[in-house]
């Protein structure tokens, strides 16, 4: 099912260098977050996407911040690549009140709407029947907008994956569901939770165009994200992509890894994306070393800005619980 | 009881039941606001216009894109309620019955109950649900329950339960104008019973209870179908000599405590009454606040009357001695003023 | 999808027999149904299910009592053809204390365990999940049970479907799924709810074997009822079943039928499976038209006398709301 | 604070966390009947038993078709464990977080709360659901709310929530033995502080409340991770000269009502104190019952203490504000004794 249609879209090489910086910028994020938390500068529960760049910076190329996305806990990496500015986001994850969120979301709740972020949740599965009512906007408002639902390989275990895809099919919403199939749900191995070899199988169900991507490959990955997003724009309905993919550090922060081999886990590592398609585009001539070394300096320059910047902002106060709960304000 | 008609323009009156109330107000929610969205299973009118046939006409006259028929799926529904509503639209979304938000507590409870304080304000979720329940037609225990406590206990949304026609109206429309999630539950046994609402009737604020009969002897606390059960021991009560005030909640939460204690200061006694079940039943918040708040002003301790601890059984004998009868009420009423 | 595997099992004349036994007392039990409530003599929410006789009496010829049924509101056929005995059920949509359920249930969830009537629900799709449970039992106990999930084609787009397939396929449980598909979800027609043109097409996303058949053939569905029973049987898990039929009645007593053309309820009407199975019995010299009238007068005799039971039983004491909330008796 | 191990018969002591408690609870529980089951998602042993590591060992030890991990799909896991309880075994399916129970809310609520009741006691649904919860973990709005005041309301399952080490695996033990269905709530606070159990720890039963410090100034009705909270609290008023009696319901439904009144009416004060949220909270039902009970002999309005009216922040700042601090309580029985 890993075909893409014929015609198939590839990336120019200015959009290949698009999706290497949303990629960098990712890890460099990702890296920097991990510091942080051994040091003990941040304390949240944190999921890191690391090894999972290609899904999210490609898809985010050919996207606009009028498109629209809902994500999950381990979505850092889809915020970051849709173009959420760092400072808002690290004031959040430090539980600052110039965070995103003012503290109150944190990690697992980060929101910015300016650049199209509009739900995180901590929900297994939710994120999908929500970009429904995205979508379905977009067909009232006559738009050419489309919504990405963002979600992991076990989530398409769940009644709200199901529901989400035959109402979105029936009503041929605007909206791509994208699985991040990892090959685990924090421990359990992707077939002893899923009962179908190809997630993307299931779209036949309803009636939905369904594809396994290598996402890890960012032109397997234009081809099926520019299709998709076209059809979607093009009102003809939803598309399924399954993107492989694997999480170098585990389910979580601290995760022991127990539950997978070492050699597997090397083996994926191996593959790692980011240097991969580094040396793809300095071999292709899309880049030079140079260059990349520049745009490196430049990302992780704007990551310590936020960092620093995140560190200087007040922690909110205590008023904020009545804040927000309603749009008016509850009285003390 | 057309006291629920009091202080209204004089006009026109229209008879119309709690169910023509609910029409009416989407019918002119959507006129006055092309963002106001109509949907959930069987509504639009190629399904006959709901089950109960409350919707009927509206797809019709405002399109089926802004009214729509769903799959049998609360979670989608629930979930296309709030993405659509954090977009800018306002959308009226319909659980046919109660017992069947169940499967979609995730997305009202976790999502859309949450989003604008887990955003620091930046997501508003400005939808109605419309559930439908309440015992007394036989449908048992998986299609009459009043949960409306678990809501009320959930903070983010707003819990509306009208009894009279003219609250159905109005309270709709303030509900579907508010910025933040409403619940609007309708009850069995008084949606479909002919009331007066004023041709004008406009929205009634949320968050405003009514006294609709007054009293000097003891409060009655209640909302929904249980307001007409109460209506009906005051009556009773009357022919006894006894002077109760029936205060109708009619918005569960945030509820009008003011309201309340004022009419209780003045009885000295209260009788919270709900169809919900009593034991850690949205009635012990309002009794738990009374005796906080008057304390050593009460004649008497503040009772609740509400469901057993059971479900709702099916045979009509079991079902009459589930729900709070008028004669509940006198009795306990009685044993509070010390007569009976 | 509608072929059976090659070597299809066909009910000799003795099971043909059976199977119009169970269809005759479901439809004569039915008929009296909605004379009574006509009457006013029962008063409660009625979902006939005149017109799938045959999906249940079928799958009921291939199974004991020790295998169990998790059923819906619209499941009295169910239950009819698995042998519950018709006084207790009487009695219990009659509200009396003999009831099967002493009257608390009601038409909505009448329990049986005896017969392997072990679930009524109310919750459109909430059969499934529960089935499973069962099943998992049968594979602790080692036994050779299984058990059968009825449900409507509405409730296959809800979640609970998809949670509780995709459970039985990765612990092969002996469990299948029988979808009636009556072409409607209260007034919303098949297409306009449901995302694939073939329910059994759903399958595919679980791994697991799935079928359409015509639910009105009882050769049809024995062959296929009898390939998904012996693999549960043997093991080697769950089958989905999609069993295409009509509902003559519409959706609940009463229900105006706005929602459908004459033309196509004419047609379907004009399909019966009860006549045409009953002359087809006769041609093909099964029986004879003696032995089938006599059969009617027994089952007749049957109904009448539960009926009349159930008129002589006494309504349950108000005592009852205090029992069978917990195995222990609540304090008055 | 190790009153917990009160009253046991002497004996060797072991020192264990709530956590090492509740599994060798399920080690005993498996062990003493082959009926017993464990699933949930990554409770196997191959998953590393639990994220948490509370059910590791268990496959190993018993097999895993008694011991399951499951797809994340908690309807399919409530189904499974309904349908296992009335083919006669003892399932104790595990719900991660308390949260999720949003997605089978149906299956616990219309289902295995109701089916005896249903089917007139033919049906037997005796399954424990283990659910962790509580803030204090930064975990913000979606994994840490204590919702057992809507398990309470609902008729048919009974609410468990222990603190104590000894008092996780006495009533865990008792909630398999139950008939009937109980929600068992570990406390992210409690569970992983270590605490005294006897060796020969056995059931403790439901339903009956702990004193676990004796005082004659006031109440504290508590359970859970508030139990600490208000033990806490007692210490900080005894320094002041207050006397204040630490009651731990241990079962919220059904609770102890025997010992608490037994209590107020010894001290005349009460302040009820939960995690869960105050408004329309499970304090409601207790607070409302002494007032009713107790009418005429308390010296103070009863007060309750419960988390505020929104979701549960991540901010370190504002979840300690969140939660009910010793110093709350301290600040609110201050004001009932009228000093401070
Ligand atoms: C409804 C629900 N159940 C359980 C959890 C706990 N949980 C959090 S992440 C996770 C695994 C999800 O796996 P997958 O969908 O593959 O996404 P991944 O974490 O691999 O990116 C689980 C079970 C949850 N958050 N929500
Ligand atoms: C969760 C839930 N949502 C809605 C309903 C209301 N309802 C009862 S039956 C029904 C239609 C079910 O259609 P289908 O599954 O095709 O079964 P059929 O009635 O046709 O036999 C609906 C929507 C319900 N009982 N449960
Ligand atoms: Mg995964
Ligand atoms: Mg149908």
């Amino acid at each position: 099912m890993s075909q893409a249609t014929s015609n198939a879209a590839s990336p120019d090489a200015e959009t290949q260098l698009d999706i290497f910086r949303r990629m960098l910028r990712i890890e460099r994020n990702d890296d920097a977050t991990r510091r942080q938390i051994r040091q003990g500068r941040i304390t949240a529960p944190y999921y890191s996407a690391r090894g999972q760049e290609v899904i999210p910076a490609t898809i985010s190329s050919l996207l606009t911040d009028d498109d629209k996305i809902c994500t999950i806990y381990r979505g850092i990496h889809d915020m970051v690549a849709k173009g959420m500015p760092l400072r808002p986001l690290w004031a959040e994850i430090s539980g600052r009140v110039d965070g995103t969120c003012k503290g109150k979301g944190g990690p697992m709740h980060l929101t910015h709407p300016e650049t199209g972020v509009m739900v995180t949740t901590g929900i297994v599965g939710s994120s999908m029947p929500i970009a429904n009512g995205f979508a379905w906007a977009a067909l009232l408002d006559g738009s050419k907008q489309v919504t990405i639902a963002y979600f992991g390989d076990g989530a398409s275990n769940i009644g709200a994956f199901h529901e989400a895809l035959n109402l979105a099919s029936v009503w041929k919403l605007p909206v791509i569901f994208v699985c991040a199939n990892n090959g685990f749900a924090e421990h359990t191995r992707y077939e002893n939770g899923t009962s179908v070899d190809f997630i993307s199988k299931r779209a036949i169900g309803y009636g939905m165009p369904g594809y396994t991507v290598d996402g890890n490959d960012p032109f397997d990955m234009y081809a099926h994200a520019h299709a998709a997003i076209e059809r979607a724009r093009a009102g003809e309905g939803p598309t399924l992509l399954e993107c492989k993919t694997f999480r170098f550090m585990g389910h979580v922060f601290g995760d022991a890894d127990g539950y997978m081999t070492k050699e597997e886990k090397a083996a994926a590592i191996e593959k790692d994306p980011l240097p991969a398609f580094r040396a793809k585009l300095i071999e292709s001539g899309v880049a030079t070393e140079e260059q990349l070394a520049e745009l490196q300096q430049k990302i992780e320059a704007e990551v310590q800005d936020a960092i620093e910047f995140s560190q200087s902002c007040e922690y909110p106060s205590t008023d904020e619980l009545r804040r927000d709960v309603f749009a008016e304000e509850i009285a003390a | 009881m057309s006291t629920d008609t009091m202080n209204k323009p004089a006009g026109e009156m229209l008879k119309m039941t709690g169910q023509g109330a609910v029409t009416a107000a989407l019918f002119q929610a959507m006129q006055e606001d092309p963002k106001v969205l109509v949907f959930g299973e069987d509504v639009a009118d190629r399904e006959g216009g709901g089950v109960m046939g409350t919707t009927r006409g509206l797809s019709d006259k405002f399109g089926d894109l802004r009214v729509r028929s769903t799959p049998i799926a609360e979670q989608s529904i629930m979930g296309a309620a709030i993405g659509a509503a954090m977009a800018g639209y306002k959308p009226v979304a319909e659980i046919m019955l109660m017992n069947f938000i169940t499967v979609a507590m995730d997305m009202v409870v976790n999502h859309a109950a949450k989003l604008r304080f887990m955003s620091g304000g930046q997501s508003q979720v400005p939808l109605v649900i419309r559930t439908l329940t309440g015992a007394g037609w036989q449908t048992a225990g998986q299609h009459s329950d009043h949960y409306e406590g678990w809501f009320a206990h959930t903070a983010g949304i707003k819990v509306v339960a009208p009894c009279f026609a003219a609250d159905y109206k109005g309270l709709l429309l303030s509900a579907i104008q508010d910025p933040d999630p409403v619940l609007f539950i309708e009850n069995s046994r008084t949606m479909f019973v002919p009331g007066e609402v004023p041709a004008d009737q406009g929205p009634i604020p949320l968050g405003k209870a009514r006294v609709v009969q007054e009293g000097t002897d003891v409060t009655l606390v209640t909302y929904s179908g249980m307001t007409y059960t109460c209506a009906a021991a005051a009556g009773e009560l009357a022919n006894a000599g006894i002077s109760a005030e029936v205060v109708d909640l009619r918005t569960v939460s945030p509820w009008d405590k003011q309201t309340v204690l004022a009419s209780v200061e003045k009885t000295g006694r209260a009788v919270v009454v709900t169809e919900a079940g009593r034991y850690f039943g949205p009635g012990a918040e309002i009794a738990a606040t009374i005796q906080e708040e008057l304390f050593g002003k009460l004649k008497a301790p503040v009772r609740r009357l509400g469901a057993p601890y059971c479900a709702v059984p099916f045979a009509k004998v079991l079902e009459d001695a589930y729900l709070v009868q008028p004669a509940d009420v006198v009795a306990t009423v009685n044993a509070l003023v010390g007569k009976g």
